[in-house]
């Protein structure tokens, strides 16, 4: 699989294998591919050489099945500036075409029931990040593709991470996380992945990834 | 109608120049550009 | 992922289809940046101003160009809130998160087109009075003066959207929006202008219905049109 | 999305000669061989060149809408560099032809524009292509420059015919009697020898100029590196 950006290949030659209802960190310097490899799984972009698929669906083929089972927190929060937190789930949820009630749960799963009805123009980075853990939480995906989760968020926001993966994985969905705090990331994940220049340079379990010293961690 | 129409050579010679020049200098361009893009494709084919 | 484990989709039967989750979300984004149409509002009504300016006070021309005022006022606005209208899906890339939920493209567009026409048409009304007071404009027959106000924003609306969301992302999207959207909308602007006229400065030959339908025939070919090619045109 | 394939065969130049002596020959009748129109004398002659450029413009036009459906359907980047070329060959034929028709009308008619339905729609479909072509410099995605132009060009193609009846009809009020195109018989020959003439010279810009659209996605379009196996599969989840 491979994906072109003008002349540069952001990556290319990638095959992995992703086990079902576990955690994978994705590990890798700046620009190895990884925000690349997410974004196709999620069907954000089309890979331009080879294929991916999940759960059998093909990300280009199957594209509507693919979505229906995976959610994307993207680096953009995907949110409506003007409108209220709880509005912009209630969006959400009536674009999945279900009803709102979930709506107030995912508010106080992410610590955000009190700031509920604030527009999003007045919320701080993290704050939005929490707001689009919610609108992830809301899809109840088979797949959730997390893009540098601990991303602009305070300690207490590291803690809501990991408890929203455990209750990710408690449902029985597979997750995939690129981050750069790997130390932490490798304690709630089974297996890691490291990519390089847009290609796999080392997969195995997670707690192995801390053992050695491999290159990208310079 | 305001009846036959007197002389206009000079009209007449405007609308074939205009049109000669145009074509030619397009013409011209394009296969300038053609040729370039050509060698520019047989000089590094393998860039990649 | 093993084939045998059953996925629990919750029940799909309470809630709106998506045209209407759409649409619900358009007219809430509407009434929330409802400050932004009022800032529109005022800069047809000054352009109105300006046209008369540049007439000149006798009262008679001013009147028999009244409606090209009024469509060439509603015409400079619509870019912009054509450009707004998309501007907030691009900012924090919301358009793609609600592509990727998964959303119907088609759903998206007309709910956003009909959001597009209704502000369009609000605006046209709104600039109504304002034509009567400058230019003297006025007319008995509002009900039908705000239906052609009502066509030929539809007739802006539709490519407009289409074009909106094409030049969103682009740096140069000020002119490319007017550059691409000027030229296809002719037909509409000629039949609005020649209808609004009609309606102003009285039909003595009937030809308010001709003008109409060809109004109407615009609408419908890009109506159909856009929303069929939409879903090319952000997917890419 | 695969680079076109860009051909180097050289029968451009074949229809690039042949239409020339065409247009030469042509050309010449219209303008020393045949005798001036009765009423409008020698101004006429410029028919002999507008005539031919109004036809080949409307070829050229259908050309590109052909390319942009095509691509949409097949998305094979080739039609994109068609409609290109298409589109630029058409602004250049529909600036032309505006420019014929004001200087047919001003000795005519004593304005430089008469709002001729014909000639008013192309001006207006001169302004659309220039729009798409400026959208296609701002767009740098080789895939959403070639859908996106080709869904403005759809658009933009479709709206030819509306242009033109708005137009005639809003322009009815002082409709011309007779419409440039009343052509007696005795004057075919040269208008049809330069309608063959300007149809080969423009088929061969048109297969030149997407060759060079073609050279250009080529290098836009680098090769994947070398180490790239033929199919690679990536079985997730």
């Amino acid at each position: 699989m491979a994906r072109r950006y003008g002349p540069r290949w952001a990556l290319s030659g990638l095959t992995l294998d992703l086990p079902a209802a576990t955690a994978v960190m994705l590990a890798g310097k700046n620009g190895a591919g990884k925000s690349t490899l997410l974004r196709i799984l999620a069907t954000a972009i089309k890979p331009d050489r080879g294929t991916a698929s999940i759960d059998g669906f093909d990300v280009v083929r199957d594209r509507e099945d693919v979505r229906k089972i995976t959610a994307l927190l993207a680096h953009q929060t995907y949110l409506y500036e003007s409108l209220t937190a709880r509005e912009n789930l209630a969006v959400v949820a009536d674009h999945l075409r279900r009803p709102r009630t979930r709506v107030g749960p995912a508010l106080e799963q992410v610590g955000l029931a009190s700031r509920a009805d604030d527009p999003v123009a007045e919320f701080s980075a993290g704050m939005r990040k929490r707001l689009s853990f919610a609108r992830l939480l809301l899809q109840e995906p088979r797949l959730a593709l997390l893009d540098e989760p601990y991303g602009a968020l305070d300690p207490p926001g590291f803690d809501l991470v990991d408890e929203v993966i455990a209750s990710l994985r408690r449902g029985g969905a597979t997750v995939v996380m690129a981050t750069h705090h790997w130390e932490r990331a490798a304690h709630i994940c089974d297996s890691a992945v490291v990519l390089d220049e847009g290609r796999l340079i080392w997969q195995g379990a997670a707690a192995d990834s801390l053992a050695h010293e491999p290159r990208w961690a310079s | 109608m305001n009846g036959i129409v007197v002389g206009g050579w000079e009209f007449v010679w405007a609308a074939y120049a205009l049109t000669a020049i145009a074509l030619l200098a397009y013409g011209v361009m394009v296969i300038t550009r053609s040729r370039e893009g050509r060698r520019r494709a047989d000089a590094g084919p393998d860039r990649g | 992922m093993s084939a045998d484990v059953k996925v629990l989709v919750a029940p799909r039967d309470t809630t709106p289809n998506a045209l209407t989750a759409a649409l619900r979300k358009e007219l809430l984004l509407q009434w929330r940046t409802r400050g932004q149409l009022m800032a529109v509002f005022v800069f047809g009504a000054a352009a109105l101003l300006l046209f008369s300016f540049a007439i000149g006070p006798s009262a008679v021309a001013l009147r028999t160009f009244s409606a090209g005022f009024l469509w060439l006022g509603l015409l400079l606005s619509s870019t912009l809130t054509l450009a707004e209208s998309f501007h907030i899906e691009t900012e924090h890339n919301a358009l793609e998160g609600l592509l990727l939920l998964p959303a119907d493209a088609r759903a998206l567009y007309y709910a956003k087109a009909i959001a597009n026409w209704l502000q369009l048409t609000l605006l046209g009304a709104a600039l109504v009075p304002i034509m009567v007071v400058l230019y003297d404009a006025g007319t008995s027959r509002l009900p039908l003066l705000l239906a052609v106000i009502a066509l030929g924003a539809a007739g802006l609306s539709a490519p407009g959207t289409l074009y909106a969301a094409m030049t969103a992302r682009l740096q140069a999207k000020q002119t490319l929006l007017p550059l691409l959207l000027f030229p296809l909308i002719v037909p509409a602007l000629l039949a609005a202008v020649k209808a609004t006229s009609l309606v102003i400065l009285g039909d003595p030959m009937g030809e308010l219905r001709s003008w109409l339908g060809l109004l109407a025939a615009f609408d419908l070919i890009y109506w159909s049109l856009c929303g069929l090619l939409y879903g090319r045109v952000i997917d890419s | 999305m695969e680079a076109p394939f860009v051909s180097t065969h050289r029968f451009p130049w074949v229809l690039l000669v042949a239409g020339v002596i065409c247009l030469a020959a042509g050309s010449w009748l219209g303008l020393f061989v045949v005798p001036a129109e009765h009423y409008m004398g020698d101004v006429q002659r410029i028919m002999y060149v507008h005539v031919p450029t109004a036809w080949t413009w409307m070829v050229v036009v259908l050309f590109s809408l052909g390319s942009a459906i095509s691509f949409l359907f097949m998305n094979d980047l080739k039609w994109d560099t068609r409609m290109e070329a298409g589109l630029e060959i058409g602004s250049l034929l529909a600036f032309l032809l505006c420019c014929q028709g004001a200087i047919w009308a001003k000795p005519t008619w004593g304005v430089w524009w008469d709002w001729d339905p014909r000639l008013t729609s192309t001006a207006v479909l001169l302004f659309a292509f220039l729009g798409i072509l400026a959208l296609r410099k701002f767009v740098d995605d080789p895939t959403r420059r070639a859908i996106w132009s080709a869904v403005a060009t759809i658009i933009a193609s479709i709206d030819l015919p509306i242009v033109y009846f708005s137009v005639k009809w809003w322009n009815s009020l002082h409709q011309q009697q007779s419409s440039p195109e009343t052509v007696a018989s005795t004057f075919h020959l040269p208008l049809r020898l330069n309608a063959i003439g300007i149809l080969l010279v423009v088929i061969a810009l048109l297969a030149l100029r997407s060759r060079v659209a073609g050279y250009r996605l080529r290098e836009q379009l680098a090769e994947p590196p070398s180490f790239i196996t033929s199919e690679p599969t990536g079985e997730l989840a």
